[in-house]
């Protein structure tokens, strides 16, 4: 007799709620990441999300825990807000590029600096999605945006901004990692660094952030699976995969 | 328990302690400081949460943060660091959760200086930040009134699920005073039912100000009014003086009214029939009281340490039923009592119409005041 | 014997991005352009045989639409 | 019945604990009293003031432009408070500090050498303490005893040890203002 | 020039180009992102600034520091963006240098939504940062008031030193309407004075906010007072429509002033006698022609997209002569002409007094409607 | 016969107004080397100076030249404004560490992503001066401030930020380095760098901070030598001194 | 005179564009005119419409809740906009994504099979002119002839290459409707 | 021969906090204690021969408060 066993389904920390991103948006893919890993180490009812304003404004209708909404790039105060008053809750923000490396870089930082006890989830898209389309700090060179119509000059913009690299810098930082969702063998180390990144926060070892190469179909104009090729292509030259910095108490931890 | 002197900013602060306040987050400005540094004693000495935030801003969103926890929580600041927090308050009001917010206010605009001002009433009670929210705004103008008003703040916050905001100047936060701390309140163990603590065995509590469909923001909209209304039915606060064969009304708040109020006994000893109605609650404004006052007297003298903002809520709620006068200092500068009471001198025998030039009017006299080296 | 499996595609979810069909290892899936799900797309499908289970779909997938399963072969109690 | 005070003088000078002290003992006294220190920018200019109001009913300005009393001790503070102070008021001067003679005809002005005094007594920084002996001996405000024993009960514990010192700073600053009175009915 | 068809949000920008804009600093917001866009590429095509900031904080402080060097600069932005922008907006005035901002303004408080809203008249006419300060508010109510009023707001903000705000909604920035645009200006080549450009063969030229003798501080309040008294004099502007013989007002600025329009077109093809007066200068705010107007009228229908703000402004000013009512749509809903046209309807009969409840009477009024479906 | 030649005098660039600095504040020995240096580029008459809010709020008083006042933490985007419409001029920023380093964290970061042209004065104090001794994000782990009574406790308020280290690791930066004013070698240094970071913006290289560390006797309750030797004791081991990234086109450049 | 016109459909379909025609006409007719897109959250929600009025004098609202004629491309459209119709306005329906008949007998209703007679020039994107075209031929608020002109005038140049095949959907639009009608009264 | 020095110190800058005399090489500075400057300050002077004019004390100065002034002794024009 053969028998069937469930091999993948949807994780309980996620809702039925159908998600408003654009097909092949791999902010999808970095919310059921965040939900398997909650789901495995049972931490989903006492999580509380900080939502940002961006593209994932929206995360609170997606997962099945308590949720806030914060001001655009304040998702680290907010959520240093809550920490503090409630420790024994698991707290976390989930921010996009211009939120947290435009005008939230203040409380990323600073969040850093204090080692707060917080996890972050950093999808990096190099646009800003919600706004439809203008260049982010992390804007490839030469990359046209809606605001960079001739594609992104590096002599009057700057160059795409390394947060994995800038906020290693910082003594507080207990774990700091860059992953990408390009392909199935990337997605499964950033599930990894995502699980880690929480178990950084649950050992009281300081801030804790994974940054997510990401795609942007829509605003990229091109398909879903020609944005993967894109991350591989040229995202990755530009923000190399890697163990940022891993607080030594980490590094023995398989997960 | 008996009295005991107490300086404005520490007795504020400890008062807050004593309300249950359980986070505190805020940044250094003159003159609010001392309330973060006593904070940032006695909050770790009590187990609390204190953070010296990085900025205003920062300090606002952590307010923000831990108030949809649903203990208490509080900041204070001074003048620029409320303007920087404007986004946070309009977000903390569209959320519908409870904050108390001190400001102590100084010359401005800009940088301005460290001394009382209260240049601030129309970012405090019109509300600094975007859109359609009510915030309360509460004026005390004592060391006990502020030890009174901060516990009220936070009974308020929490049963509207609104912002309180407490405005002083640095004359009260300097101060020193006799008055009673009421004792150290009991914390509440349980979370209000709204807050966020982890969904345990409940569905997920999702605290958020965006309303992408109109139609549910209106819904809102329509809420925080309502809220509001009731709020200006029941939260009126005021303090009168001689006003009942008064002919002659001063209104003032905060240092302003206080210092009306020498002026005012003053006149009286003079035999001049004037009376001082000193708001508390600057919103909800007493309109009510206000506009019974403008039946019963000739004359209305407003006082305050600004160009004339609530000057502008008076007339509104006057209606023109008798004349109103103004009198203010700019800047940074406190009136002493015998400004006011020439002043007082004046309208008592003043029958002229004012005619819509209350301002230009008493531009006129302060530059000549200002002049005379006064 | 090949490891069997097979898969359910949720049509509330599903946005036919295609990034399944592109990263199934078997190549056994495609985007069913006769029908459109509610919210208006193709959903992705088993088209042929030679499913394995392997999940790589699932990982792939943005909106957590797709359930797997696999086999597994009821063992003879002999050994027990 | 309002009474209004102003002590002045530099930074260091003891005049904000000074008027803490008068304040203190208005409490104790049961009176309404209000103290406020000088708030602004004047803060970071080198002097420090403060305006301490007693009176029998509820008080409301904590600041007056015309004090009816003026402990000045420095130039600066005589020269700022003179042409204010109430007239029939009274004005104390630093004479240690403050070598010139006061112009106003209309209120007690008394020359207390505070600085030579408080050496002394042993403690240079005791000239404010002597000096607020010096106003009580002119108008009691508040009895001298009742400032000590307020005085006593709410000096921080680590400057105890100068409680005597203190209460020998302001019975010497009385008594020379009663001297200089005798003199002056003598003269 | 002919008439071009035009969408309001590329209007204003080209509108603020010809003018001779020479530094747009600013950060994405919906629905004034398209201003930034426009601006990005066609600012570099004319060698003049556009700097896409890392927040709305660092626009405003951008725009700050451009603004000293006497040249013509500006921001877009949207509600929650203008409230982030309070701080520096306060320096601004404070400093005394030219600056103009537009507030596409959107649901709130908070987040809220990307939809038309009025919802921050108070933030932007009473001053959403601290301290007594000014701005000049314009708000237009068409394609070529948009461009009309830009290009005027550049002159007063010289003329006065001062800070204009231009407020529009989302319907104003995304509508398209035949328009005419004016040439282009020649950019002048000489700074002001005053401005900061090197102390070339001059003094140093400093230009600060901080005044910490409260005395100075007052002294910069009489200037900024007395030169605000100046503007309310010379700059208030307006449109009426069928005033003369009106019994019964509406006044409503920008997209409710002009939805109201047709309401009123409506009415008075129905024999009522109705007018409409739409302030486009909401600061300085037409005191006088609505003064004039209610002693005209029977009664007075405020319309606004908030919760009664101007409303506010309007009873100071009516003084209780006839009563004011009110009908608004919040978080985001713009009212259609037909609701307007049933209370214009319901006005006209009515002659019951108002009492200062004008908004409690409308929320009974407005929650019928939407129970109604409408 | 003897002549006397002038060694050193007051430089141009310096007014004649008395400073409100304590006695021993290192603020005067930064204000007087910008000042040297202006005066030897002989630039001070197209120079803008934007000052922050903070001790040196007042800094538009003693510089001979063109100031703007900023507002808490805002002056790099002060700066940028100004630079962008006025290439022509020289355009720097004086900041304290609270300025630069917390409120204004993400305008010093961003003006050297967007390698502003644009030289950055940041005087590293470990404390808040103006508003009495607060706790900054550059106070020593332990040290007694009024808003950390009992020693900055590194668990709850994180670690000394490294404003030079982490700033380094920007692509926009042209020139960052540390040095100090505690004693007349690091002084010379201190005002070598000063030049290096002028020319950097003369040379239109980027963005250019000179990180200074700098004493307040006041604050920290000691006197102003005692200050000097505290600099030395115990700042140097936290902070390094050193150039943290130099562009290879001011590696020949000799001040 | 005003006419408010609605066009609404999917993303994709023209509705914007289709309007802005109407508009750019209207201008060219020296009539005052407005467009003002869907704007807010049905943005985000795949559906896309335009308000248009024209006018013989200044417009008010650019917004109105009862429509004089309705250009329905998709089902939702005519769900949402039937009901609005003005009492003898005009509702034209999308007959190839629309397959329900219309309910309101008090308005002049045609089915216009658009999609059919774009493919039919050739070019399926030209659904949203062939009804652009029907509506004129219903009712001439701008005369054909005007907006042809008007196109030709603004059509961006990396469309021009369509722009008989434009001409050719309105003139097929315009025919079915005058051959619907005449059935109508041959019936 | 010793190259010969001497100072200014301005008395308006100087606030007496004695870095410069902390600082000097020569060991030949002091406050001078006689004396206070218009705002208060005891300010620094030489107080002792030996002075080379080395700047040191003017490199310290926070206040920008001395002028330092060095002999060079005229050479004969011999070699002219």
């Amino acid at each position: 007799m053969v028998m069937e066993k469930v091999v993948y389904q949807r994780p309980e920390s996620l809702t039925d709620t159908v998600t408003h991103y654009c097909p092949g948006c791999t902010h999808g893919v970095a919310h059921r990441l965040v939900a398997e890993v909650l789901d495995e180490m049972g931490i989903r009812e006492k999580t509380i999300g900080v939502a940002p304003v961006g593209c994932s404004v929206f995360a609170y209708n997606y997962f099945n825990h308590d949720y806030v909404e914060a001001a655009h790039g304040r998702a680290p105060a907010m959520a240093t807000g809550i920490k503090r008053v409630r420790p024994q809750n698991t707290v976390y923000t989930y921010q996009g590029d211009g939120d947290l490396a435009s005008i939230g870089m203040a409380e990323i930082v600073h969040a850093a600096i204090r080692g707060e006890n917080i996890t972050v989830i950093f999808i990096n898209n190099a646009i800003y999605g919600m706004t439809g389309g203008q260049m982010a700090p992390t804007t490839l060179a030469g990359m046209k945006t809606t605001s960079s119509p001739l594609g992104r000059d590096v002599e009057l913009t700057g160059y795409p901004v390394k947060m994995a690299e800038m906020l290693s810098t910082i003594d507080g930082a207990g774990y700091i990692v860059r992953r990408s969702l390009h392909n199935p063998v990337n997605i499964r180390k950033a599930k990894k660094a995502i699980r880690k990144a929480f178990e950084t926060q649950e050992r009281g070892l300081g801030f804790a952030m994974v940054e997510l190469l990401s795609s942007c179909p829509t605003n990229w104009k091109i398909t879903p699976q020609e944005a993967l090729d894109f991350i591989e292509n040229s995202m990755l030259p530009v923000y190399p995969l890697g163990d940022y910095k891993v607080h030594p108490e980490l590094a023995g931890l398989r997960v | 328990m008996t009295k005991q002197l107490l300086k404005g900013n520490e007795a504020f602060a400890e008062a807050a302690i004593r309300a249950g306040v359980e986070g505190f987050f805020g940044y250094p400005i003159t003159p609010s400081t001392e309330f973060l540094e006593y904070m940032s004693r006695r909050m770790p000495e009590l187990g609390r949460a204190f953070v010296q935030a990085e900025s205003e801003v920062a300090a606002i969103n952590m307010v923000y943060g831990a108030a949809c926890t649903g203990k208490r929580v509080m900041t204070a600041s001074s003048s620029p660091g409320i303007s920087l927090m404007s986004e946070g308050i309009s977000y903390i009001a569209g959320t519908e959760v409870p904050v108390v917010i001190v400001n102590v206010m100084r010359g401005g605009p800009g940088l301005g200086n460290i001394a009382p001002s209260q240049g601030d009433y129309f970012q405090m009670t019109k509300g600094g930040g975007h859109g359609d929210y009510f915030p309360i705004v509460l004026a005390p103008a004592s060391v006990q009134e502020a030890i009174d008003y901060i516990t009220l703040a936070f009974d308020l916050a929490e049963k509207y699920r609104s912002i309180v905001h407490i405005v002083v100047d640095g004359n009260i936060g300097q101060m020193m005073e006799p008055a009673e701390l009421p004792p150290m309140r009991k914390i509440p163990k349980e979370a209000p039912e709204w807050a966020v603590t982890g969904a345990k065995g409940r569905e997920p509590n999702i605290l958020t100000s965006i309303y992408i469909d109109p139609v549910d923001e209106e819904v809102v909209n329509i809420r925080l009014l309502k809220r509001w209304l009731e709020i200006e039915k029941n939260e009126v606060r005021y303090k009168e003086y001689a006003l009942d064969d008064a002919e002659i009304a001063v209104i003032g708040f905060g240092t302003a009214g206080r210092v009306a109020s020498s002026a005012v006994r003053a006149a009286r000893e003079e035999g001049i029939k004037v009376g001082l109605f000193r708001p508390i609650s600057l919103s909800p404004f007493p309109k009510k009281q206000i506009e019974e006052i403008s039946k019963r007297v000739r004359r209305i003298l407003v006082v305050e340490m600004n160009s004339g903002m609530m000057l502008e809520d008076v007339k509104r709620v006057v209606q023109g039923r008798v004349p109103v006068e103004f009198y203010g200092r700019m800047g940074g500068v406190t009136p002493f009592p015998d400004e006011i009471l020439d002043e007082i001198r004046r309208v008592d025998s003043n029958t002229a119409d004012v005619a819509d030039l209350e301002r230009e009017q008493w531009l006129d006299r302060l530059e000549a005041r200002i002049a005379g080296g006064k | 014997m090949p490891i069997r499996g097979r898969i359910e595609v949720n049509q509330l979810h599903c946005k036919g991005c295609e990034l399944c069909v592109m990263a199934c290892p078997q190549d056994v899936m495609a985007l069913d352009m006769e029908h459109l799900t509610p919210k208006g797309y193709h959903p992705a499908q088993l088209v042929a045989e030679g499913c394995t289970g392997c999940a790589i779909c699932a990982i792939v997938c943005p909106d957590a639409a797709i359930t797997v399963y696999r086999e597994t072969p009821q063992k003879t109690r002999a050994t027990a | 019945m309002e009474t209004s005070i102003i002590i002045s003088g530099f930074g260091g000078q003891g005049t904000l604990f000074a008027g803490q002290v008068l304040a203190y003992a208005a409490l104790h006294a049961e009176k309404h009293v209000t103290w406020i220190p000088s708030y602004g920018p004047e803060m970071r200019g080198g002097t420090a003031r403060c305006t301490v109001i007693v009176s029998d009913e509820e008080i409301g300005s904590p600041l007056t432009r015309n004090p009816y009393a003026v402990v000045a001790l420095n130039l600066p503070s005589l020269d700022k408070y003179e042409p204010l102070v109430q007239s029939g008021g009274i004005l104390i001067a630093n004479s240690s500090l403050i070598n010139r003679e006061m112009e106003r005809t209309d209120v007690r002005g008394f020359y207390i050498p505070a600085a030579k005094i408080a050496e002394e007594i042993g403690n240079p920084r005791l000239s404010n303490m002597v000096m607020i002996g010096a106003l009580l001996a002119v108008d009691p405000v508040i009895p001298l005893e009742v400032v000590k024993q307020s005085l006593n009960e709410h000096i921080p514990e680590r400057h105890r040890k100068t409680l005597t010192m203190n209460f020998e700073a302001m019975e010497r600053g009385a008594v020379f203002v009663q001297e200089t009175l005798l003199t002056k009915k003598s003269a």
